[in-house]
């Protein structure tokens, strides 16, 4: 089938859609953009790929409507055991890379027993593997390098004390591996993962029976055609695509939002480095548009900051946040100084909440300006990027919109993260169609 | 009627100084129909001409670090400094609603074209950047002040719709002159016995001039320097300083706390130049718009924001006012991209210099939270003041 | 990706005759100055808003003006390291770089663009209009020269309208304070006649400079108003209004667009020809010099024009009907300082643009903000609002400097300027498939 | 005979340090370094202190002046602050009694102090406002690129082609570092490169202060980065007008706290000359 893909490269994070000719999306992709920009659209792509085969597996099901329930559960059950299957491979990878690392003057003693340590970290890791990808487990994150990251940070912090190894030794030979492992994309056929991930799922005692597999395997035989590919993003001008690939992140994003609640008139979008304000008319197009200038206080890398400096994950700052109900007054939004400005308030004594929630309304505030140069918020606006899943800063925001506004209807969508990269392969489709730019159907 | 104390005239200014609603002036506006406010910026105005007119004249300076600025950033760019935005943030939340007229005073292009800024968005209001002589022969500069002056008060007999006589401006002119009386009183208070009169509270006894009725100012004025000169506070072991470049976008009061409490006692300072811009009095008799820009031209403060025709004398106010006030050392706190003050601060700091006086820059701005830098430097300039002066 | 490792040599910019002659001008005027000490001559520096040229060759003093050499040092990437030394010196990063570039200039030897010292100047006239810097830049200049200086105030035009209190107020300076310190710097009584015909010969340019700023009306327009207009704009807001080299200039000039104009051509760039003329732009706010090339370039690329702009009213606002009149002097001089761009009200400059961008057909504003320029920067964005509001047509804002090289981000600026074409050109499509539809 | 003990409460670490000052004589008797990282600074000056105490073998009462620096104004037992470039410009003086200027590199500030023969602090400037080239951006690159900080001199000093940094802003920066990572430039071409755009910075403002050829001597935690020793060297071997050599001292990151004993000791003596010596609350 023909499918059109849009790339949004970010700074943060890179996102894929994958669409049809019926302008629907049937698969969604991201990967941590940190490092190398063409694994990280190739990444993108594949999990926008694999994503759109359990798409594709739903729509063969969905065709008759037979068993529902069951093959609701058994899809679930598959795609949480090919995640697995990912996770455990990338692992895997992730060992023989640290077991490289061993090696030098720096190792010469101590070589065996960092090879025995690290051993045994990967074996717990394996071991709590399944439970992770249990049925209702949540995960911190879903890329890897988050998950693996923190469990590994956990395990062998035990591991080395029982070894009385140095920590920071063992942290060193993770810091050096995991930028190796994540610029290799996965490897592997998708196909022999899909044949493993059916072998768990059968083992789970989730017998699928022949149909089931017949019509996995129909759904797996279709061919994914990339008719027609735009980037957008950030990090476009880096993309290895030509011009008339590339889309601007606004257009994108303007569209994208459109497409999402056809009547969006304003977009705010906060991501890791920048936040943009659009306005977009009944066509989405883009009528104006403003941008933070080169400083980067106030985006979410700066959630990014203070996260780390609370050692926590980005995930659980919103919910700290929520439980305060008078937010300290914070003016500074510099990423780099929030640490020190954080210090010196709970030297104050103030309560992480509090501050946590004066952090996060300073966001906005800057986020509300940026929106008010260029031309204010009008029914109905739509906020989008990673920080839009944060639940305190969009408290603020209801917040501020509502007292600088008025009643104004307000979209978020879970999948927010993707609307550059819908807007993007709305365009693509478009492109095939023979109209470069304008106004959709 | 027992006079209050210091803290409670304290208190009362400090609520003046956080009231972002100017209910004061308000409440002053509603009393009586037909009452009407003008609203002006740093630096000088003739206040008695708004006086003369029955009206209240209220010193609007900047939103301090308390005002959530959401509209005012989509006027200014980074890198211009935070009066302004935070004037134009007071302006369109409506905190303003009740003033009759805005007065833009020649301080600098950014108050320059904010007074056209201000013209585009309320365009109801009347609003005059108003244009002072930066030439001081009578014949000339002279002759254009009181031409503007004077078209000034015929806009406000118009707005007012009576007329300004030569004794309304008289009586304005006697009441003012006590007022700047009664705060050159009070610098001299501080300048002799820092630790009764405290910057920070100096500051906000002087700053409720800004929105009080300058009778009823005057009056707190006097309640204040009887209370303070009576208390009985410590003595510090402090340096006596003077800070220069605060002219215009004001400092969060948390940094003038925090001068003091790295060491420092203020001696003078160029806060809210408006109260103390003209020296000594006014002449009474006479043509009074003769006599403001007499006064004008001749005996008023020196500050960045005013050309200094003699080379020689440039900056010279600064050695006199270290002289005066016995001050140890000079320390320059000028806003963020303020041009005026920025610009003229190589040229003070070579006069004092020259006058082997200790000096030392920083920069802040009005919503400044992190007063940990300035405590440091500050506290530097103390301790070596400090550590080497007694050795 | 593909690493930019391979930097092309850039190849010598693509010159107009006009803009040869006007090299050769200024050539020919910076050995003027850097020999005036030689020849006997005296030197007044002075500013371009509010340049009294005709009144200093009145008392034969030859005209420099350092916001000239700023540019000249920011041209030739200098000025970042002059810019460095006066920040060295104490000055606040904060404040106007062009200051800080001409006083980084004389730290390190006053080197003029010629590579010859430039002279020490004998009388600073500072012309205050429409910047409260110059009168700073002058004091400070004062400090170090330690030279008779002459002040001159505009009043500003706040309230759209020149005031006989105004025009008194110049020609009572202009008389008793300007003409008298003058003649006593240079030896040479005053001349009324002369000025007088001084005056004329500035009409006469400025009548020609009009015709070509106007040419932009045509479709393709013969000129970039902007990037090309800076160097239209030289000879008659610097050393040469009120001589016969400016006359001549703005003739051959208004020749060369004429021919331009015949031939259906656009203006040359430094990097070839003008192309398919996409779009038609109105530019307000000074241009970045120490990527001048890089910049225009990027418009260049994308086929846009730059029709009319604001920073060529700099030094008179010429198309707006004022000329330099022999008949009243002194007074037409006074109105010439008023009505400068800088010196016009917020909403006058508004009112401007917006004229603008009817009159030459603009698809949009571009406003290039200056970080060190609080006279033109401060209002902008308000600018850009209404100037949407009361056209309809999109503007872009980017943020640059003037000669300081470290605020001039190249990807951000092109990240903008792309979106925005790409936005009226989806914008276009969009109206014209909603008109057939 | 004075004991003094100074505590510097810094952003990154906390420092303390025991002396024995008297008769011409400094003697340091003890010292503690504590990494704050997501811990209560307070709670680490006592626990510090605490340990100079023991190491020292004196008990607290004995101790005749706590002085602090950094941000320990608010620390409850001490008897006198001093201010940060106060402290170490004596500490440098302790360390290396040549040395003029003082050039402090800091996990958020760098601050640069010149003094006069006497050891008068008489200018000095700190770095301000933005975070990019400070030691805690530092820790955070080297941190992504997997190198630990014992390591990041050496590979430093090993590169052959370096990438300097432009972005102003350090999360800009960073991402300027992944880019370089992406196009594959090596991590001491990167920690060099860092190290350079911090060095330029610095030196210019030691040359805002008028340093030219007085012997400047680094402290604070980033001293110890050879690394950044040499990237200074280059950098002011650039800079006309500052011909002073640049010096560091292993014990570097203790300058402040010296400084701040030293002072403590010498106050203690001058109070309780006058007698008024009262232990501050
Ligand atoms: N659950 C979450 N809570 C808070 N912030 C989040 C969450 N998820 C992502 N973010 C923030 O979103 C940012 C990334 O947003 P994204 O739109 O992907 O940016 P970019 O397009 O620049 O890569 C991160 O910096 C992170 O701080
Ligand atoms: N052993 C070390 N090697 C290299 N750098 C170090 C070391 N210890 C600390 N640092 C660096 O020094 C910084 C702390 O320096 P310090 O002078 O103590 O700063 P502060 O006083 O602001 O805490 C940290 O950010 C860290 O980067
Ligand atoms: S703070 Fe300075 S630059 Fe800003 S408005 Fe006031 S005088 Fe002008
Ligand atoms: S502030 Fe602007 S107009 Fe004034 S001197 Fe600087 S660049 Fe020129
Ligand atoms: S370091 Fe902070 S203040 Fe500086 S540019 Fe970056 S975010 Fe802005």
């Amino acid at each position: 089938m023909k499918t059109f893909v849009g790339i949004d490269l970010g700074s943060t994070t890179t996102k894929a859609v994958l669409m049809d000719e019926e302008r629907q999306i049937i698969g969604r992709g991201i990967t941590n953009s940190r490092s190398n920009y063409d694994t990280a659209c190739r990444v993108a792509g594949q999990e926008a790929a694999i994503d759109a085969r359990f798409t594709l597996f739903r729509r063969e099901f969905d065709a008759d409507g037979a068993g529902q329930t069951r093959v609701e559960e058994f899809l679930c059950g598959l795609e949480r055991s090919f995640r697995l299957e990912q996770f455990l491979e990338q692992l895997e990878d992730l060992e023989q890379t640290c077991l490289g690392q061993v090696k030098g003057e720096r190792f010469e003693k101590i070589g065996d027993g960092v090879r025995q340590a690290l051993g045994e970290v990967f074996r717990r890791l394996r071991a709590e593997a399944p439970a992770m990808f249990a049925p209702g487990a949540v995960r911190k994150s879903d890329f890897f390098r988050d998950i693996a990251g923190s469990r590994y940070l956990a395990v062998a912090e035990e591991v080395a004390r029982d070894a009385g190894l140095s920590y920071d030794l063992l942290l060193n030979v993770y810091d050096k591996s995991i930028i190796a492992v994540e610029n290799r994309p996965p490897s592997g056929s998708l196909s022999d993962k899909f044949k493993r991930a059916l072998d768990r799922v059968t083992a789970q005692g989730m017998e699928p029976g022949e149909e089931l597999i017949r019509r996995v395997d129909r759904a797996l035989g279709i061919e994914l055609e990339e008719t027609y590919l735009v980037g957008t993003g950030y990090g476009r001008v880096t993309l290895p695509f030509s011009k008339e690939h590339i889309r601007s992140e606004i257009l994108c994003h303007g569209l994208g939002a459109h497409m999402m609640y056809p009547e969006t008139r304003t977009v705010l979008d906060i991501g890791g480095q920048d936040t943009k304000g659009i306005q977009i008319d009944a066509r989405g197009i883009v009528e104006n548009f403003q941008m933070n200038d080169r400083c980067a206080a106030g985006c979410g890398r700066y959630l990014g900051y203070i996260a780390d400096e609370m050692n926590m994950g980005v995930h659980e700052l919103g919910p700290l946040a929520m439980k305060s109900d008078k937010p300290t007054r914070i003016n500074s939004t510099c990423t780099v100084f929030a640490g020190a400005e954080l210090r010196d308030r709970l030297a104050l004594g103030e309560r992480r909440e509090d501050i946590l929630a004066g952090l996060h309304r300073a966001i906005i505030l800057r986020a509300m300006s940026i929106l008010s140069r260029s031309g204010g918020v009008s029914d109905q606006f739509t906020f989008t990027g990673g920080v839009a899943k944060n639940e305190a800063a969009v408290r603020e925001l209801k917040k501020l919109v509502f007292e600088n506004y008025g009643e104004v209807t307000i979209n978020i969508d879970p999948d927010s993260i993707y609307t550059g990269a819908l807007g993007g392969a709305e365009f693509a489709r478009r492109a095939v169609e023979g109209r470069m730019e304008g106004l959709n159907g | 009627m027992t006079t209050p104390s210091t803290s409670e005239i304290v208190a009362r200014c400090k609520a003046l100084y956080e009231d972002l609603n100017f209910t004061t002036a308000r409440e002053w506006k509603a009393a009586e129909a037909g009452r009407k406010v003008i609203g002006f910026m740093p630096i000088y105005i003739p206040r008695e001409i708004i006086h003369a007119a029955g009206m209240l004249p209220l010193g609007i300076l900047g939103g301090g670090d308390n005002l959530e600025v959401i509209h005012g950033d989509a006027y200014y760019q980074s890198y211009i400094c935070r009066i302004p935005r935070s004037t134009i943030e007071l302006g369109i939340s409506g905190r303003l609603d009740f003033v009759d007229g805005m007065l833009f005073p020649s301080i600098c292009d950014v108050i320059r074209n904010l007074s056209g800024m201000w013209k585009t968005l309320f365009p109801e209001v009347y609003s005059k950047y108003f244009d002072v002589p930066q030439t001081y022969r009578d014949e000339i500069g002279g002759t254009f002040y009181i031409g503007e002056m004077t078209a000034f008060m015929h806009d406000l007999e118009e707005l007012s719709g009576r007329k300004i006589t030569a004794d309304d401006l008289r009586h304005s002119i006697d009441v003012y002159n006590k007022n700047r009386r009664l705060v050159r009183d009070l610098y001299a208070l501080r300048a002799q016995k820092p630790w009764q009169a405290p910057a920070s509270e100096a500051y906000l006894v002087i700053r409720a001039g800004m929105v009080l009725p300058v009778e009823e100012h005057s009056e707190l004025l006097e309640h204040y320097i009887a209370a303070a000169g009576a208390e009985d506070r410590p003595i510090k072991d402090n340096c006596r300083v003077i800070v220069t470049g605060m002219f215009c976008e004001q400092p969060p009061l948390n940094l003038i706390k925090s001068l003091e409490l790295s060491g420092c006692y203020v001696v003078d300072d160029d806060f809210m130049l408006v109260s103390r811009w003209l020296i000594g009095d006014v002449p009474l008799e006479g043509d009074p718009i003769h006599n403001l820009a007499q006064a004008f031209l001749h005996h008023s403060e020196s500050t960045a924001a005013k050309y200094e025709p003699d080379r020689e004398e440039k900056g010279q106010f600064l050695v006199r006012a270290v002289r005066r006030t016995g001050a140890e050392g000079v320390i320059f706190a000028s806003p963020s991209f303020c041009d005026p003050a920025l610009l003229d601060r190589p040229m003070q700091q070579n006069v004092l210099a020259a006058a082997d006086i200790p000096y030392i820059a920083f920069k802040y701005a009005e919503n400044s939270g992190q007063m940990q830098p300035i405590r440091e430097q500050a506290g530097t300039f103390v301790d070596s003041i400090k550590l080497w002066s007694a050795a | 990706m593909k690493p930019q490792t391979i930097k092309a040599q850039p190849k010598d910019a693509i010159k107009d005759a006009s803009m040869l002659k006007q090299k050769e001008m200024m050539a020919k005027h910076y050995d003027r100055l850097s020999d005036a000490r030689e020849n006997g001559e005296k030197v007044a520096s002075t500013f371009v808003p509010g340049n009294l040229n005709e009144l200093l060759m009145c008392f034969d003093l030859v005209n420099n003006l350092p916001e000239v050499n700023a540019i000249q040092s920011g041209l030739r990437k200098q000025s970042g390291a002059y810019i460095m030394e006066a920040e060295r010196a104490g000055h606040s990063e904060d404040v106007c770089t062009y200051v800080k570039s001409d006083i980084g200039m004389m730290a390190k030897g006053n080197i003029g663009p010629n590579g010859r010292k430039l002279p020490d100047p004998d009388v600073l006239m500072l012309s205050y209009t429409g910047c409260f810097t110059f009168m700073k830049w002058f004091e400070l200049l004062r400090e170090q020269y330690k030279c008779e200086t002459i002040f001159f105030q505009t009043p500003y035009m706040a309230d759209g309208k020149i005031t006989p209190n105004m025009i008194q107020y110049m020609v009572r300076q202009l008389k008793e304070e300007v003409i008298p310190k003058l003649e006593k710097v240079s030896g040479v009584k005053f001349d009324l006649d002369r000025l007088r015909e001084y005056l004329g010969k500035s009409a006469k340019a400025e009548d020609d400079l009009v015709y070509i700023l106007k040419s932009a009306k045509h479709k393709p327009s013969p000129i970039d108003a902007y990037f090309g207009g800076i160097y239209y704009i030289g000879p008659i807001f610097g050393a040469f209004r009120g001589t016969d080299d400016a006359v001549e200039y703005y003739r051959f000039l208004r020749k060369e667009v004429d021919q331009r104009i015949a031939a259906g051509l656009g203006p040359v760039t430094p990097d070839g020809p003008m192309g398919e003329e996409k779009y038609r732009l109105v530019v307000e706010g000074p241009p970045n010099y120490t990527h001048f090339r890089q910049f225009w370039k990027m418009f260049h690329d994308e086929g846009a024009t730059v029709v009319a702009s604001s920073y060529t009213k700099v030094g008179g606002t010429y198309d707006y009907g004022f000329r330099h009149d022999p008949a009243r002097p002194l007074e037409s001089l006074a109105e010439y300082c008023l009505g400068v761009y800088t010196n016009r009200s917020l909403p006058m400059r508004i009112d401007m643009l917006v004229d603008h961008m009817d009159e030459y057909q603009a698809d949009g504003l571009v406003i290039n903000s200056i970080k060190s320029c609080n006279s033109f920067s401060a209002g902008q964005l308000l600018i850009m609002r209404e100037v949407e509001k009361r056209t309809g047509k999109p503007a872009v804002f980017i943020e640059t400097d003037l000669v300081d090289p470290r605020y001039f981000s190249a990807a951000n600026v092109k990240n903008r300027l792309e979106s925005y074409f790409q936005m009226i050109e989806q914008k276009r499509s969009g109206a014209s498939r909603g008109a057939a539809a | 005979m004075t004991l003094a003990a100074g505590i510097d409460v810094g952003t990154g670490v906390v420092k303390a340090v025991v002396f024995r000052v008297g008769d011409g004589e400094e003697d340091w008797l003890s010292r503690a370094t504590l990494r704050i990282r997501q811990r209560d600074p307070m709670a680490l000056a006592r626990e510090a202190f605490d340990q100079t105490l023991e190491e020292a073998g004196v008990a607290e009462a004995d101790i005749d002046y706590v002085a602090t620096t950094g941000e320990g104004e608010a620390i409850p037992f001490h008897t006198g602050h001093f201010y940060s470039m106060t402290s170490h410009a004596r500490g440098a003086r302790y360390l290396n009694p040549d040395c003029r200027a003082i050039l402090d590199c800091g996990a958020l500030h760098g601050r640069a102090i010149i003094t006069d023969d006497p050891g008068r602090v008489t200018k000095y400037k700190m770095t301000s406002q933005c975070a990019s080239g400070s030691g805690q951006f530092l820790e955070n690159i080297a941190r992504y690129l997997g190198i630990a900080q014992d390591e990041i001199g050496k590979l430093s000093v090993s590169a052959d082609d370096p990438e300097v940094v432009s972005s102003i802003c350090a999360v800009l920066a960073e991402t300027d570092v992944i880019n370089m990572v992406s196009r594959g430039i090596s991590s001491p071409n990167i920690l060099k490169g860092i190290h350079l755009s911090m060095a330029i910075r610095l030196a210019r403002l030691l040359k805002a202060i008028g340093v030219t050829d007085e012997l400047i001597m680094m402290t604070g935690g980033l001293a110890r980065d050879e690394g950044l020793l040499a990237a200074m060297r280059e950098s002011l071997a650039k800079m006309r007008g500052v011909e002073g050599e640049i010096t560091s001292h292993p014990d570097s990151i203790y300058a402040g706290a010296i400084g701040a004993a030293l002072w403590g000791a010498f106050r203690s003596e001058k109070l309780a000359a006058s007698g008024t010596l009262l232990r501050a609350s």
